[in-house]
């Protein structure tokens, strides 16, 4: 994907005027989106029915050993990250919107520096998504060590999937994003770049609407 | 004419030569299955004459004939395509509304009165209860004539389905939940009928057939008393009392049963039985053991020895404390069915005396299910010849197992 | 036509390979679909002997022919080829080879991408069927119903074949399903709007959405599955609590409009086949479009009448009961827009004719059964029996084997440049269609009579022998069919009578260039007037009557004239519709093709090393399976950023 | 940016697009229903009430919506996205749905 200016074919005609790139990354969003209503109604359905805890929302105590455990999601935490994840799409439009105006007048004033800086914004994106897969990594250790693994119930099993699937399209988008940033860094992104970083820009979005609803499906409606 | 067809057809495809045919009226269920079938095989009867009629027509009527007419460009016909469009839909309106009315009909609550039989689905065999008799048996079923049957199905490992084609439709058995299927044999005489599991349930799914008797309502009773007791046999002989087996010595509980003075209940005459209910199954080659052998079985030493053998860990003897297994089918009254291991084989001695010695080689089985027994037989798993360490029995130790079991009646 | 620049500077990379390198790094979207032919039809031969030997079993009650096991396999892996390795994937070389064509394109929308797809399909076929020669092959049936299919019940290594055969296979049908739905948005010549579209490409659009919306469904599916067969987790554990109906649901999500996804594209094969020997335009063409996509929408609403034995309820039962049925409307109004399409023409009863007769007559008796089973109270008869298999082989054989043999037989000629033998063609299509009808029909009967599939044996006198042997001899009939076949395909190629640009006449850009086509399609890309772009240069008198017009001419000009030296960048030239006969090199031409590479055949090679450490993992190799792991990781990065950061042409 | 790069006339960009301003404001608009979100989670008697459910879906599907119509900037782009993005998601959330419904029963009931 680096080397967008030899992509000739991404100036060929085509027949709505739009790039085949943009196209194809609005049907693979499509796509995921019967991905994630999967592995989203899975979790629904399998929540209230593991045989043993521990549970999201409710204390549990094992009958067998008498262990107690306690709710096991943490919702302060979990809000603040994915309070950064909301944030870094507000990165994101902003990177894309610095590559498109490259070369033209930047606003006066040292807002308009820092608004027109591709490699800031594209940097704090990362940042900020690469922050949350730490939140989500001090999440599921502490889990582990709580007593909740993959195998312990259906509610591990599809909790860790559920989030793990997600987890791994922030990583995805991470590393992309870095890629860019890299590009940015050694050549400069200009604005025939642009639909490389738009379409970027639209999988890390939509990563984190797919967030907007696990946030509220799994964590807050008990 | 297109009406007359499927109609014809059913009426041939109900007679003894297709034993396990659909098209039967012995329920109400089937009555009503039976009848949609016919609107639809009416409707598609119609549909598919138009449409092949039309079709054979139409490549007659316009092949291509040397110096024939350029064809005309035809683009289409509004009026045509809306009544190809709405044609279907007015037929479709013929078959939604009685399958809709069939289906509350069926799907919904059996009646209150209905005779509850718990079904249990097992790799790869049937477990059928009837709760309010307090029975448990194996791949015979039992029906009063003319009373609502409810079967309550689950499974116990993998998905199965139940199904006795003569009598009604299917229904899956499922882990972790619990199905309904219920039906009222209210027309047949008494009878006996095949059923089978239909939904793939690995190696032997093949196999995992079962029996359903209607019986007349007296029968039913008789046979119902005669299978909630406990095992009748061995009567009380003095003489083996002494004999310190096993089991008397280390259960304190007398390893007979009490001696009832019951008679076997009803069980269906054999002499009645349909020749498409008795298996044909073939033993495999090497396994039959002598009918000399087999004749100087002796049910008591039998008795002893099926007590010290290992089938006691997997098989329950009601009546017999030695005997609690739960793995596989209840044998309380083994001598009272017809069919062994899941309706494969006739349950005679010769079949159960093979069966006993290699189970593995008689019907393909699961690593975890009932191993090879008899001496110096190759077990399909370990690729080991049993042997006595093993707990391997000889031809004569089996015939005395056989003929202990055959007494169970 | 702005510019015939100079032609451009050719680096080494852009050289043309020769021999098996050719084949290894094509990525042109005809040499794609060639690949994709000879692979599906050397599946067919392997589902066909697998479907064989099952008929030898089943010929006689009690037969010992072969074991429960193997029958098991057998018929697991025959459902399996046939679905993912044979219809899809000869699906697929026709989207290949005639999408570009019909719609007027130099090539699809990601050319490197396609070949991806094709090595993905190729690797994962021969990892999900070489395991039969060892006797480990996968046994679960076609959609591996859990619990059976979990570690519990399958622990040997036959069903992580499976499992991972089909991600495998879905990574390829996702990728392809992305570039094609592109390539027919994006990528069709001026004038070329979606109601000019050949209807071929219209269904094959309809089956990328299906792709694209039905294929995430059975990928998480098929990760619950792997993820519980190698890690351990509780989606499809009874013990755990699991409901074991999630995988069907899962499963029948997608294999409901899987089913659509096999059929569609051999319905758009004989909507070019039926006009073009019946010498009339397609009766109804909006009609025949929108219900294509009618049938492609409800396709997702009726996935559980594959359960209505599962006991889901009256309210479940009567919904899906009921959206099933509507499903005849639009199917229906195809199959009578076919027959006026032959109304009142001149039939020329050519084999790609017949074939697609065929599928007129046999689909609609498959989809009347169909309708039969959509009735809850009475499919609970039909269920799991050979009333049901009766169903889908006249559905899928009766439908879409004999649409692609049709298409087979219609394209050859435009894929080879010479025409199949046209008596030979008619011999097989008679022992075919007689073959197929005398196995199938008869377990329409043997079902309704009791006998349920998927066994390998059965008891004498249940009044099932008849029909057993019936079919049983169909089937063996259908194997000298087959190779009659496959001897008049390749002998044809190089023997067969020479075509020309347009034999049959047809009305679709692909017959305006020549037989084979030329590397780079169009010389100068046509710009579209009408739906049958050729008859208005062939048959002008026929078209006065059809809606003409130049639209999207204009911003095409736009986009390619001024533009184009004011950035340097080719753009296709543009003529109005003309026919091509001349063959030049695409150097001549100064048109830029994109460089073969094998790099997409090296990343497909990651994927499926990264898939087959798993396995490794399974048998206890821990170390070797981490290796695995690594090797199939680096070659997958690697790889893939070699190939993103080659440019797809030659910079000029 | 409407057309300075004449030969590149790029029709995905024609519209206008959202500018800082916009953009900022989004930004405040999600963090203040998140923070909504949250808040509601700590009342028990909403959690309790039968308004909980509804109202956290309300916001979410707010946020949702609020994303892909400004940051994904769908509301500005060709309708083919909106298209390609609807259709979808639709067919995505009516399947999450039926299932939600068709599997909601519990069964287990006797069996030793
Ligand atoms: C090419 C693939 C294909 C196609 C196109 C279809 C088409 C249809 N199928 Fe089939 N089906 C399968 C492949 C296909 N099927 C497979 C592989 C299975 C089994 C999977 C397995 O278990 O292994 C299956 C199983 C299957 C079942 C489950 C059966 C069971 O397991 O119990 C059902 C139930 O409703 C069904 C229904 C239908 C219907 C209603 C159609 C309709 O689309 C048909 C519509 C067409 C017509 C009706 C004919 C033309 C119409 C007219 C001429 C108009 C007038 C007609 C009327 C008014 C009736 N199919
Ligand atoms: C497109 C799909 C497709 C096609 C074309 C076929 C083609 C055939 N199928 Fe198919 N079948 C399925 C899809 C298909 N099937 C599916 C999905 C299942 C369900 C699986 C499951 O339950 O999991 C199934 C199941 C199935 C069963 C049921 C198995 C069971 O339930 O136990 C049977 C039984 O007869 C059968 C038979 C056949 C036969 C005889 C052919 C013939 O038409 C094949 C003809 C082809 C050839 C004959 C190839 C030519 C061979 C040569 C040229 C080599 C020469 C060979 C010799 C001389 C031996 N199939
Ligand atoms: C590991 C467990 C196991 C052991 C040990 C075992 N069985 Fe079985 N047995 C089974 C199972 C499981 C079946 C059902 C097999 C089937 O039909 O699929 C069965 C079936 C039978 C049947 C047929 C019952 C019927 O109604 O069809 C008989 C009789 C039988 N066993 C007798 C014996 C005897 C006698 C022994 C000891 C010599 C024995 N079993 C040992 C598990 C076992
Ligand atoms: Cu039990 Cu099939
Ligand atoms: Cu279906």
């Amino acid at each position: 994907m680096a080397h967008a200016e030899t992509q000739t074919a991404s100036h060929h005609f085509t027949t709505t005027g739009l790039d085949n790139r943009k196209v194809a990354i609005w049907m693979f969003i499509g796509s995921e989106c019967m991905l994630f209503a999967s592995l989203i109604s899975t979790y629904l359905i399998y929540k209230g029915k593991s045989v043993v805890g521990p549970f999201p929302h409710e204390a549990w105590t094992n009958p067998a050993t008498g262990q107690a455990f306690p709710p096991i999601l943490d919702i302060p935490v979990t809000s603040v990250s994915t309070f950064v994840l909301l944030m870094s799409s507000l990165a994101m439009v902003l990177a894309l919107a610095a590559v498109e105006n490259r070369g033209k007048p930047v606003p006066p004033g040292l807002s308009g520096k820092i608004l027109s800086s591709s490699k800031l914004w594209l940097f704090m994106t990362c940042l900020m998504g690469a922050t949350f897969l730490g939140f989500q990594a001090y999440e599921f250790t502490s889990f582990v060590h709580e007593g909740l693994t993959i195998r312990t119930n259906l509610f591990g099993s599809s909790f860790f999937t559920l989030t793990g699937f997600h987890g791994a399209h922030v990583t995805a988008g991470v590393i992309w994003l870095g890629t860019l940033l890299a590009i940015d860094m050694k050549r400069g992104l200009q604005p025939k770049d642009a639909v490389w970083v738009d379409i970027a820009a639209l999988y890390w979005h939509f990563v984190d609407v797919v967030w907007i609803a696990i946030f509220t499906l799994v964590y807050l409606i008990q | 004419m297109a009406a007359a067809l499927p109609l014809l057809l059913s009426a041939c495809l109900g007679g003894p030569q297709y034993p396990n045919s659909t098209f039967t009226d012995h329920t109400d269920f089937n009555r009503d299955a039976s009848e949609l079938w016919n609107t639809m095989m009416l409707w598609g009867a119609i549909v598919f004459v138009f449409v092949e009629v039309l079709l054979v027509y139409t490549m007659w009527k316009y092949r291509r004939r040397p110096g024939g007419p350029e064809p005309e460009h035809v683009h289409g016909n509004t009026r045509l395509e809306l009544t190809w469009t709405v044609l279907p839909a007015v037929i479709l309106v013929f078959i939604a509304v009685p399958t809709v009315r069939s289906i509350w009909r069926f799907q919904s609550g059996a009646p209150a009165n209905a005779l509850q039989i718990d079904v249990i689905g097992h790799q790869w065999w049937w477990e059928f209860r009837y709760p309010e008799q307090g029975i448990v048996t194996a791949n015979e079923l039992y029906l009063p004539v003319g009373r609502p049957v409810n079967f309550n199905l689950t499974s116990k490992d993998v998905i199965h389905s139940f199904w006795i084609p003569q009598l009604g439709g299917k229904r899956d058995a499922v882990t972790n939940r619990t199905n309904h299927l219920w039906f009222t044999p209210d027309s047949v005489t008494p009878n006996a009928f095949n059923g089978s599991c239909n939904e793939f349930c690995g190696a032997s799914h093949a196999n995992m057939r079962f029996r359903a008797y209607v019986v007349s309502e007296a029968d039913f009773a008789s046979w119902a008393a005669g299978q909630a007791q406990n095992a009748v046999f061995p009567p009380p002989a003095p003489d083996t009392a002494g004999g310190a087996s096993a089991a008397t010595v280390s259960n304190p509980a007398p390893a007979q049963a009490p001696a009832l003075p019951l008679a076997p209940g009803y069980m269906f005459p054999a002499e009645q039985l349909p020749a498409h209910v008795v298996p044909q199954t073939p033993i495999p080659d090497g396994l039959v053991i002598p009918d000399e052998v087999l004749a100087a079985g002796d049910p008591q030493r039998g008795f002893e020895q099926y007590n010290r053998s290992l089938c006691i860990g997997c098989h329950r003897i009601r009546g017999n404390p030695r005997s609690p297994g739960v793995i596989g089918p209840d044998l309380t009254h083994l001598g009272s069915r017809h069919t062994l291991g899941a309706g494969l084989f006739r349950n005679d001695a010769r079949h159960l005396a093979a069966w006993i010695k290699n189970a593995r080689r008689m019907k393909p089985l699961s690593s975890t299910s009932m191993p090879a027994v008899g001496l110096g037989e190759i077990d399909p798993f370990t690729k080991q010849p049993v042997t006595a360490a093993l707990g391997g029995l000889n031809d004569q130790q089996i015939a005395d197992i056989v003929a202990y079991l055959l007494a169970l009646k | 036509m702005a510019t015939v620049a100079a032609s451009p500077t050719y680096t080494t990379a852009g050289a043309r390979r020769t021999g098996i390198m050719d084949w290894l790094t094509t990525v042109d979207h005809k040499k794609i679909g060639t690949l994709y032919l000879h692979t599906a039809l050397f599946f067919f031969v392997v589902g066909g002997v697998e479907a064989i030997i099952m008929r030898w079993q089943l010929m006689r009650p009690n037969s010992t022919a072969v074991s429960a096991e193997v029958f098991n396999q057998l018929f697991t892996m025959h459902g399996t080829t046939m679905v993912f390795l044979v219809i899809m994937p000869l699906s697929a070389a026709f989207f290949n080879f005639l999408i570009p064509l019909q719609i007027g394109a130099r090539d699809v929308a990601f050319p490197r991408l396609n070949a991806f797809s094709y090595w993905v399909y190729l690797f994962g076929g021969l990892f999900i069927t070489i395991p039969i020669l060892f006797n480990a092959a996968p046994d679960g049936g076609w959609f591996a119903y859990t619990p059976l299919t979990g570690k519990a019940y399958s622990p040997g290594q036959n069903m992580n074949f499976w499992v991972l055969g089909i991600q495998i296979l879905g990574i390829s049908s996702l990728a392809a399903a992305f570039n094609f739905a592109t390539t027919i948005i994006n990528m069709r010549a001026p004038g070329m709007n979606l109601m000019r579209m050949p209807m071929f490409t219209w269904m094959s659009f309809v089956v990328q959405w299906l792709i694209i919306l039905a294929f995430p469904v059975i990928t998480i599916a098929l990760f619950f599955m792997q993820f519980d067969r190698f890690f351990g987790t509780n989606f499809y554990v009874s013990a755990a609590g699991a409901d074991p109906l999630l995988w069907q649901h899962l499963f029948w999500i997608f294999g409901h409009p899987e089913v659509y996804i096999l059929i569609l594209p051999a319905f758009g094969l004989v909507s070019e086949v039926l006009p073009t020997y019946s010498r009339k335009p397609l009766f109804g063409y909006p009609v025949v479009a929108y219900s294509g996509i009618l049938i492609g929408f409800l396709g997702f609403g009726v996935w559980a009448h594959h359960m209505f034995s599962v006991g889901m309820g009256p309210i479940a039962d009567t919904v899906f009961g009921v959206t099933t049925m509507l499903i005849a409307i639009p199917t229906g109004v195809k199959i009578f827009n076919w027959i006026f399409t032959m109304w009142g023409g001149a039939i020329r009863f050519t084999t790609a004719m017949k074939f697609a007769i065929a599928l007129i007559a046999m689909f609609t008796i498959g989809g009347i059964s169909g309708i039969s089973h959509a009735s809850p109270p009475s499919d609970l008869q039909q269920t799991d029996t050979y009333y049901i298999v009766a169903h889908f082989h006249y559905v899928l054989y009766g439908g879409a084997i004999m649409g692609i043999f049709a298409g087979i037989y219609h394209y050859f000629p435009k894929w080879y440049g010479r025409k199949m033998d046209e008596r030979l063609g008619s011999i097989h299509f008679w022992l075919n269609f007689i073959a197929f009808n005398l196995t199938f029909f008869p377990m329409h009967y043997a079902g309704m009579l009791g006998m349920p599939r998927r066994i390998y044996t059965y008891d004498a006198g249940q009044g099932w022998e008849t029909f057993n042997f019936l079919s049983s001899w169909g089937a063996f009939l259908m194997a000298p069919a087959f190779l009659i076949f496959i001897w008049n395909f390749f002998r044809s190629k190089t023997r067969g009578e020479v075509a020309g640009d347009n034999p049959w006449d047809a009305a679709t850009l692909e017959w305006s260039i020549p037989s084979p086509p030329p590397e780079y399609n169009f010389a100068q890309i046509p710009m579209v007037t009408s739906r049958y772009p050729l008859w208005d240069l062939t048959h002008p008198e026929r078209m006065k009557d059809i809606p003409h017009s130049m639209d999207g001419w204009d911003e095409a000009k736009l986009r390619t004239g001024e533009h184009v030296t004011a950035t340097g960048v080719h753009e296709p030239d543009v003529a109005p519709m003309h026919i091509e006969s001349e063959r030049k090199s695409a150097k001549e031409l100064g048109i830029p093709m994109p460089n073969p590479t094998i790099k997409p055949l090296w990343v497909a090679a990651g994927i499926l090393v990264l898939f087959s450490s798993l396995p490794v993992m399974y048998a206890g190799k821990t170390l070797a399976a981490f290796a695995m792991m690594a090797v199939g990781a680096v070659m997958f990065v690697g790889f893939l950023y070699a190939w993103l950061t080659t440019p797809m042409e030659d910079a000029h | 940016m409407a057309h300075e790069t004449a030969g590149h006339p790029n029709p995905d960009h024609a519209h206008e697009h959202p500018t800082w301003k916009q953009y900022k404001w989004v930004a405040l608009i999600l963090t203040v229903i998140t923070a909504l979100e949250v808040w509601a989670y700590y009342i028990p008697a909403l959690v309790a009430s039968v308004f909980f459910v509804p109202l956290l879906l309300i916001m979410s599907a707010a946020k949702f919506a609020i994303v892909v119509l400004f940051y994904m900037h769908l509301r500005y782009d060709h309708r083919l996205f909106r298209l390609l993005f609807t259709g979808p998601l639709t067919i995505a959330m009516a399947t999450l749905i039926a299932l939600l419904f068709l599997l909601a029963r519990t069964g287990a009931l006797h069996v030793s």
